[in-house]
């Protein structure tokens, strides 16, 4: 995960396969914070520079856990405790009835932790990213190996990347 | 990074800003908002019910007589007012207003200062009659020299009293519209 | 002028009423002195737009304003009295006892009044004859309101011809003036509607004495045909008292007793009476040739045609007197030629020869306790003379003559004549009459043109009339005085000889208007003729008094002095009582001496009138024309009815619009098949076709007064034959009961008298039914109300009474179509039997109050919930309008304001407004409310007096307005409660119960005393 | 192993596809959309105008009535609830299954779901007596008690299902979204558009471990949409089915509507998908036949299930033995006054999607055009035909009454595909109708040189 912008060194590639094995590659060489940009998610990327399964699902769940609570406390609160009406005859706490509000909320409150979540594991939203080419986001693709990645060496690198087929090496300053 | 910071505080806020909001509400969090707490409109006549009540110590029902009997608190007529005034301060020029008013058979435009919509029912005789004090509704009346509205007469206002175990209350909805 | 002979109106703003005029309110009973101090006219004109008292909020529609907007609200303005009437107290209402005379039975009323304003009209509690009032009563209300009134005497500016209607104001001084002159010529004819009341009568006789003058009375449902035949057959010009009650057969010729004839308040409290104790409950043998309220109600119905009516008796005659040879007449040749014509009747009838002898058969096991009646509209046939004859000598043969049938306490008010009126007309046309003064007739709209009413009324000199409006008649008067409105002017009635009651004013009058008898005294004061009466008094209050103390205070008044005794008249509003009854010798020569009737074929007409429009006058009123009818239900119209035979010969559908030929005049009317109708009969309601009677009222329906025939001075409204064609044209009638038959459904629980005797639930299919858990506790009051099937007669007064308690909108034609009536009891009537004799069953439905109310649990914002005191609560200011109450509402007694119909009350018409009940805006459902203002305010008068509410103290709108006690409110909380009890009886059910609802509302099974086992021959479910 | 057609068709590469996408939003728009569009804006200005007719006037101007106080806009509102259903579904449970095709239609069935969700929830709010007070259906805090709303009340269940659905579909949509406005930004040639679409794409760079959370929350946005779009048809039928009224009180609404939903959902994916291929023919690579012929596949089993529901219902009332809801069915539906309306349902929802038994049918866009149009209007009918035949004779046989249809009705039924297609149409304008990072991948499926698809 990128931390405060550095510098690095992009490789752009144009094909999927290359990609893969660049990555395979730095992280054979011992690098850990690089990281590829893709225009798609690259199937094996996750696996070629080892990235760990995301956390969301857990933020998720307990989203999920205190939506379904609100649901039950606004519903009983407000038809018990808060103004208890006779309504219909029914029960002061009529539970069946409160299921479906308790379901909704649920899910609403597990959507929106996640969305949550993810914004703020991607560090979303960003202000003018630095773009290292445009088309990364249509047909190439690249890797970014950050300066201060332990075993970072731009000179070799660059020639590492150069053998697998890159089109083209890029020094970023920022990134 | 601002961004972040920012939308973490948004976030936050509302979040905490709706629980609050629950809470509060469900408890005696009753702002005033929209409704016309401290309306103190301009009288014709300047009637001062701190001289009248306050210091000449007269009793709420002599002008609102009715009071105990009618769910409506009326307004004197021109007549109780002028069974004293037709001795008492004849030399002020509203009294003369009055009593010209009077004599003629007219009778005086006062601006309403509690209003309740149309489809609320109140009863000032059942309240009398379960020895609610005027002034527990409409404030400290007898120091007013000029009247405004004391409470905020909003449904949370009356739903409150009527509430408490000791008031012993009707809550149905009925209780106020029908 | 002298003071004197101004209009009343000016005259209040001094104490000029004294002590005697009191005001029954209930809780203080005090000297009322200027009650018309507080007249609305002068503080609306005063102040218009300003709320004076809480009287004018609330009128309007519960604005915008009512939600938690955040802007400051409009300034409002409180205006205070100057000088307040000492028995007006903001916010409390007065009641005032007074009388209402609708042309045939004078009622007694109530009037409840809030700050000065007449706002309901219900019975007198007190009275000893009608409970309810009539429709016609208590939409009279809308009348004192209509926006349509003359505000002045009128002048009729006319050409040479009379034909334009030109007026200008009048002023009264030079009118007076030139009327007094006018009336010293002579000619003088007084024609008057009939007249109750003894003062009533004693001033137009006074007038006519002073100055020669004629009084000719006409009602266009006179009962002239019973008087002829009293008269015939005991030699007395009178209608006689009518015991209900007492009979335990009662056979109705064609006399729609329950519905439109002679004094139907009255006659329902007797019928239900009668009936209440049902193991001995009477029983009603209708022969109907419309399908009338009577009919309806009948426990054995015969559908005949007008033609048939005199047969019918004879035909009972021939059974007991020649077939049975029973009574002194068995033996008598002459009536046994005249009877004898009634053999074979059963055949002719198309019924079982067993039924008819059966009837006879019963009849004569009761005699003494039977009470056999024929009258109205549908009996003036060409023979009604002849069958009025026959019922009487029926009854003499029955003995029921002194004990169902008092001519001892006959109304002596009922006058009205037919006969009078056209020999009237041909003395106008002759030039004997050189003044016409018309006081509550309208001959313009109910005479045919034929007649020559207005050639006639052309050539008299100078006409005048009371009317309160330019109608059809009075738009040929030189001068229109408009009389006041019954609720702004004293008068008196008397609905039987021996019982009086006064009519007192409950509003200053509202215009520039006077009293009739007024205007008669003022006339004889300026020519200074008449009894010392007629001039002496200033006032008709003065008069009236002076009438009272001379002539009823003797006859009832025991002994009290004449203050106290009137006094005790205007807190009760009625004084003396029914006397006992003797019989009369029979002359048996009128009987002898009728012709047979002669069998008809072909269609023949029938003309009746209806609950709601009566005779046509005073129909410039919404109520009246919303209500639906109660056999037919179509609201808005009238129509011919024609049998189902009929209509299948002839492919006719409803709505089908045909020319109808009643010796040679033609009317284009919509059809309306009717069930139960028989085959040759075609039936028309009068009172319909208005066309100068207001903006409501005009082009309403047609003027089927058109279609009567006169043989003489003998007028023909029944039994025509008619021709008719069909149009091709179709005509939407507007029916807001969507299915006429019960569908297999318990709905209406029907049993007859021996299914009932062996198993009092008979019919009753009950469920079992369990919840899921307990409920909730009811502690305090719990309210409930049942319906005694039995008692209601679907008379609709209820209705009305909803109405006007609970500021119930009307919609209009196009919108009944629609389904957007707005009432919010409705009577449900099913047709049950086969659709060729089809009977009918009523049922009022209202909102039920379930306990386990479906539509509270699916309304999204608590606007509809539960009290603590088992009331389903309808908080209109919080509903939303999603209108899923109504779809959840098995009994579909929830209605939406689709549109914002309280705003287009036109004014004065929202003074009628009950200010207890707020006015629906748009958009929100209502509903009955069991009329939870009225517990309230019982129950804080209770809590105020500490002291327990007593059971009957609340009292919902249209069980007041009940003729015959069908509606029972109150505590189910309290076993000995009348509700409770009536709960607790084998023959209550819950509508629509296995749907566990737990409605608060309990419907007890109707008892049809028709003779059978069992009410279901053939496989309908019950 | 079963050989598989080609998911996109023609010779494309990764360049190609972004420019196919991109191109409608990057050129200026063709005389055929603007025709389309001033049309739908037509309608829509015309909605407005009737909607504002009947708030200010009051309910009474549509054919609302007693007993049948629901009507047009109850049914429109389930009608288009239902369209909105194919989206979720396309895009949730087809994603869950793993039904690659789904990603060349997922995007626009998407879209559709939020457009149709939009003009559906009108309906429910304008249809109230008072609109101005519809916030009252909200359990805020207040100045009145404070007085809460009734949760037991189905329409307040509506309340948050609606509300949830359409708040998570937006968010599952716009999520989609964002790589592909990344994309956009990156190619646009202007500032404005760079930054609109620079903050639409929330600076998404499309790191890898940023796609790592990326397709995690997606999976999972799937997995919470596929209950969210279950439940909400089903609360939408319980709208109904809660009730006590015979036609209304089913326990077989749930299923039966949710049938429906997606039955009506596909139809309206295929009309519109069938117009987008018309409107812009390189999409015709990416929306191939293969995929219309699913969805036809689909379309024609839910209709089959759509068409058992209705034969259960009659065997339940039947075997209820309960008079009411035999009335109902045996009398009032099939055979009474709106007997026409059941027949109408009959016909467009179960007999003529039995055409899709044909391969050539199936495979006939003309035909299949027309066949969606049907189900369409059959699905509408079958709204009507539970709402008003229910309603109109009920169990007081004096309460029967008939629907007052008026000129309103039409208005409001007809305007709302104003509504609809306005949005739509913009959608197609202004964002990429095909999804452009999820296309790409599935690219090798079915061609002999990829790795072929999973």
């Amino acid at each position: 995960m990128a931390k405060k912008a550095t510098g690095g060194l992009a490789a752009i590639f144009h094909d999927e396969k290359q990609i893969l094995q660049a990555a395979t590659r730095c992280r054979e060489m011992g690098l850990s914070k690089f990281d590829a940009v893709t225009p798609y998610p690259v199937h094996g990327m996750e696996e070629a520079i080892g990235i760990k399964r995301s956390a969301i699902p857990y933020v998720t769940f307990v989203g999920a856990l205190i939506g379904c609570s609100v649901g039950l406390f606004i519903t009983v609160w407000c038809s018990a405790v808060s103004w208890p009406i006779n309504i219909g005859g029914k029960p002061m706490i009529s539970l069946p009835a409160f299921i479906p509000i308790m379901f909704e909320l649920t899910i609403l409150f597990a959507a929106l932790s996640s969305v949550a979540a993810f914004a703020w594991l991607c560090r979303l939203p960003k202000m003018d990213p630095v773009v290292i080419d445009p088309d990364l986001t249509s047909h190439k693709f690249a890797i970014f190996v950050p300066e201060h990645d332990t075993g970072y060496d731009s000179g070799k690198l660059e020639q590492v990347f150069k053998d697998l087929g890159a089109a083209e090496v890029k020094r970023m300053a920022e990134y | 990074m601002p961004w972040k910071t920012s939308v973490k505080a948004t976030l936050g806020l509302a979040l905490t800003g709706l629980v609050l909001g629950v809470f509060l509400s469900g408890c005696k969090f009753q702002p005033g908002w929209g409704y016309n707490k401290g309306y103190q409109p301009e009288q014709p006549i300047p009637f001062e019910h701190s001289l009248h009540v306050g210091k000449l110590g007269m009793q709420c029902q002599y002008c609102h007589n009715q009071v105990e009997r009618s769910q409506h608190a009326n307004v004197p007529t021109l007549a109780t007012c002028m069974n004293c005034h037709m001795q008492v301060k004849t030399d002020s020029p509203h009294i003369q207003k009055l009593a010209e008013t009077y004599n003629k058979g007219g009778t005086i435009e006062w601006v309403r200062v509690h209003m309740l919509p149309d489809h609320v029912q109140f009863n000032h005789s059942a309240h009398i009659r379960r020895g609610v004090n005027c002034q527990t509704c409409h404030g400290p009346i007898e120091t007013m020299q000029k009247v405004y509205q004391f409470s905020d007469l909003s449904m949370g206002w009356c739903v409150n009293c009527h509430r408490q175990p000791e008031n012993n209350a009707p809550l149905n909805c009925t209780t106020c519209h029908h | 002028m002298s003071e004197k002979n101004r209009p009343e109106i000016q005259r209040d703003q001094t104490y000029w009423r004294s002590l005697e005029h009191y005001n029954q309110d209930p809780e203080f009973l005090k000297l009322a002195e200027t009650e018309f101090q507080s007249s609305p006219l002068r503080e609306g004109e005063a102040e218009d737009g300003v709320a004076r008292r809480e009287f004018l909020k609330l009128m309007g529609a519960s604005l915008a304003m009512a939600t938690a907007s955040c802007v400051r609200r409009p300034v409002q303005k409180i205006v205070p009295y100057n000088k307040q009437p000492e028995e007006i107290t903001l916010g409390v209402p007065n009641y005032y006892t007074s009388s209402y005379f609708d042309g045939s039975e004078s009622m007694g009323l109530l009037i409840k009044t809030r700050e000065g304003r007449p706002i309901k009209i219900e019975g007198n509690s007190d009275h000893p004859l009608n409970r309810g009032v009539s429709i016609k009563g208590q939409a009279s209300i809308l009348n004192l309101y209509d926006p349509e009134r003359l505000r002045g005497p009128k002048k009729n500016l006319f050409n040479e011809k009379r034909t334009n209607k030109d007026t200008i104001g009048a002023n009264w001084d030079s009118m007076d003036q030139d009327i007094a002159t006018q009336l010293k010529k002579g000619g003088v004819v007084v024609l008057t509607g009939a007249l109750s009341g003894v003062a009533n009568r004693a001033v137009v006789k006074d007038f006519c004495q002073a100055f020669g003058a004629k009084h000719v009375q006409f009602e266009p449902l006179s009962h002239e045909e019973v008087r002829a035949g009293q008269k015939a057959c005991y030699g007395d010009d009178l209608v006689p008292f009518y015991r209900f009650d007492k009979a335990k057969l009662i056979v109705s010729v064609d006399a729609d007793f329950l519905g439109a004839w002679l004094m139907p308040m009255t006659f329902s409290g007797q019928f239900a009476e009668g009936r209440k104790d049902i193991e001995t409950m009477s029983r009603l043998v209708a022969f109907d040739s419309n399908y009338s309220l009577t009919g309806a109600n009948a426990d054995i119905r015969v559908k005949i045609k007008p033609s048939q009516q005199l047969d019918v008796v004879l035909g009972l005659l021939h059974e007991i007197v020649v077939k049975k040879g029973r009574s002194s007449h068995a033996g008598n040749g002459a009536v046994k030629s005249v009877v004898d014509s009634g053999a074979g009747a059963a055949a002719r009838l198309g019924i079982e020869p067993a039924l008819l002898s059966q009837i006879a058969d019963d009849l004569w096991e009761n005699r003494g306790r039977s009470l056999v009646v024929a009258g109205g509209l549908p009996t003036l046939t060409a023979q009604a003379a002849e069958l009025q004859i026959a019922v009487n000598f029926l009854n003499q043969v029955l003995d029921n003559e002194g004990k169902t049938i008092e001519a001892k306490n006959a109304n002596v008010g009922l006058q009205g004549s037919w006969a009078d009126m056209l020999a009237l007309i041909n003395d106008m046309k002759s030039g004997q009459v050189k003044t016409l003064i018309m006081h509550k007739v309208n001959p313009g709209y109910v005479l045919p043109k034929a007649l020559g009413f207005f050639e006639a009324v052309r050539k008299v000199e100078m006409v005048v009339s009371t009317a309160d409006r330019q109608d059809e008649t009075s738009g040929e008067a030189h001068f229109i005085i408009p009389d006041n409105h019954p609720l702004e002017t004293w008068g008196d009635a008397e609905p039987v000889s021996g019982v009086f009651m006064i009519q007192q004013p409950s509003i200053r009058p509202m215009y520039d208007t006077r009293s009739f008898q007024l205007s008669l005294m003022t006339w004889a004061f300026i020519a200074k003729q008449g009894p010392k009466r007629l001039q002496e008094y200033e006032t008709y209050y003065d008069y009236l008094r002076a009438v009272w103390r001379e002539e009823v205070a003797p006859k009832v008044a025991r002994g009290k002095s004449f203050d106290d005794f009137w006094l005790e008249v205007l807190q009760k509003g009625v004084v003396g009582e029914v006397g006992s009854a003797s019989g009369r010798s029979f002359r048996t020569d009128a009987f002898t001496s009728i012709k047979a009737p002669k069998a008809a074929t072909g269609l023949e007409l029938v003309l009746y009138p209806t609950v709601m429009m009566g005779d046509g006058s005073n129909t410039n009123a919404s109520w009246l024309h919303e209500l639906p009818d109660p056999v037919t239900k179509i609201t808005w119209d009238n129509y011919a009815s024609v049998s189902l035979g009929f209509a299948k010969k002839n492919s006719l559908r409803q709505g089908d619009v045909i020319e109808v030929t009643v010796g040679g005049n033609k009317l284009e009317l919509p059809v309306n098949v009717q069930p139960g109708l028989h085959d040759d009969v075609l039936a028309v309601a009068i009172g319909y076709g208005r066309t100068a009677a207001g903006k409501i009222a005009n082009n309403i329906g047609l003027n089927a007064y058109t279609l009567m025939g006169f043989n003489g001075t003998k007028a023909i409204a029944s039994g025509l034959p008619v021709e008719f064609k069909k149009t091709g044209k179709t005509y939407e009638l507007a029916n807001p009961q969507g299915g006429q038959t019960m569908e297999g459904r318990q709905i209406v629980v029907e049993a007859t008298l021996k299914e009932y005797l062996k198993k009092k639930d008979a019919n009753i299919h009950r469920h079992h039914i369990w919840s899921l858990w307990s409920g909730h506790q009811y502690n305090g009051h719990k309210w409930g109300m049942a319906v005694d099937l039995n008692s209601c007669t679907g008379c609709n007064a209820c209705v009305i009474s909803c109405q006007s308690e609970n500021n119930i909108p009307v919609v209009g034609k196009k919108y009944v179509l629609q389904g957007r009536e707005m009432a919010w009891i409705r009577i449900d009537r099913y047709y049950v039997g086969t659709p060729e004799d089809a009977e009918v069953v009523f049922q009022p439905v209202m909102c039920q109050h379930c306990d386990n109310a479906p539509c509270e649990t699916v309304c999204p914002v608590v606007a509809t919930t539960h009290t603590d005191d088992g009331l389903n609560a309808m908080t209109y200011n919080r509903c939303v309008g999603t209108r899923y109450c109504s779809n959840n509402c098995p009994y579909k007694v929830r209605r939406f304001n689709w549109f914002g119909y309280a705003q287009n009350i036109e004014k004065p018409l929202h003074m009628a407004l009950n200010p207890d009940v707020t006015v629906r805006t748009r958009g929100v459902m209502e509903k009955c409310t069991f009329c939870v203002q009225r517990i309230k305010t019982a129950v804080n008068t209770a809590k105020k007096e500490n002291r327990p509410l007593k059971d009957g103290e609340v009292k919902t709108a249209c069980q007041t307005a009940c003729p015959s006690d069908g509606i029972i409110f109150g505590d189910m909380n309290d076993p000995n409660s009348q509700v409770s009890k009536y709960f607790k009886e084998e023959r209550a059910y819950g509508l629509l119960e296995e749907w566990n609802a737990a409605p608060a509302v309990r419907y007890l099974t109707k008892i049809r005393n028709n003779g059978k086992d069992a009410r279901h021959e053939k496989g309908e479910h019950a | 192993m079963i050989k598989r057609n080609k998911l996109i068709l023609g010779h494309k590469d990764l360049k190609s596809i972004t420019d196919d996408i991109c191109q409608p939003v990057e050129t200026p728009p063709g005389k055929g959309w603007l025709t389309l569009f001033l049309g739908a804006k037509t309608l829509l200005i015309f909605y407005i105008i009737i909607l504002g007719c009947v708030i200010a006037k009051g309910m009474g101007l549509l054919g609302v009535n007693h007993p049948v106080a629901w009507g047009t806009m109850i049914i429109t509102f389930v009608f288009w609830i239902g369209i909105g259903h194919a989206g979720t579904l396309i895009s949730a449970i087809l994603f869950l299954f793993r039904q690659k095709w789904r990603t060349s239609v997922a995007r626009t069935a998407e879209a559709m779901t939020v457009f149709a969700v939009m003009t559906a929830g009108l309906f429910p709010l304008l249809h109230t007596g008072r609109p101005w007070l519809d916030f009252w259906l909200f359990p805020y805090p207040n100045q009145r008690g404070p007085l809460w709303v009734n949760f037991r009340s189905p329409l307040l269940w509506d309340v948050f299902a609606v509300s949830t659905y359409a708040t998570v579909s937006i968010v599952f949509w716009y999520i989609g979204m964002v790589p592909d406005f990344a994309t956009l930004k990156d190619r646009a040639k202007n500032q404005i558009r760079r930054k609109i679409y620079g903050a639409l794409s929330l600076g998404w760079r499309g790191s890898a471990r940023n796609w790592s959370h990326y397709e995690m929350l997606y999976l999972l946005l799937a997995g919470l949409s596929t209950p969210l779009v279950l439940s909400v048809h089903t609360i939408v039928s319980f709208d109904f089915a809660v009730a006590q009224l015979p036609g209304w009180h089913t326990t077989i609404f749930p299923p039966y509507f949710v049938a429906g939903a997606i039955f009506s959902g596909f139809a309206m994916v295929v009309t519109l998908m069938t117009l987008v291929r018309i409107g812009f023919p390189q999409f015709k690579d990416y929306i191939t036949i293969d995929h219309m012929e699913v969805m036809n596949k689909i379309i024609m089993t839910t209709g089959m299930m759509v068409g058992y529901a209705y034969a259960s219902e009659f065997f339940v009332a039947w075997y209820s033995g309960n008079i009411y809801e035999r009335y109902v069915f045996f009398v009032s539906r099939a055979f009474g006054p709106y007997a026409w309306s059941y027949w109408i349902m009959i016909c467009c929802n179960v007999l003529i999607p039995q055409v899709f038994w044909f391969k050539k049918m199936r495979r006939s866009i003309p035909v299949m055009f027309v066949v969606s149009i049907f189900v369409n209007i059959g699905m509408w009918f079958e709204r009507y035909v539970i709402t008003v035949t229910s309603l109109h004779r009920d169990f007081l046989p004096s309460s029967w009454g008939n629907y007052a249809w008026s000129f309103f009705d039409g208005a409001v039924l007809f305007g709302s595909f104003g509504l609809f297609l306005t949005l739509f149409l913009l959608y197609l304008r202004v964002m990429p109708a095909v999804s452009i990072a999820e296309v790409k991948p599935v690219l090798p499926v079915g061609r002999d040189d990829g790795h072929g698809g999973h």
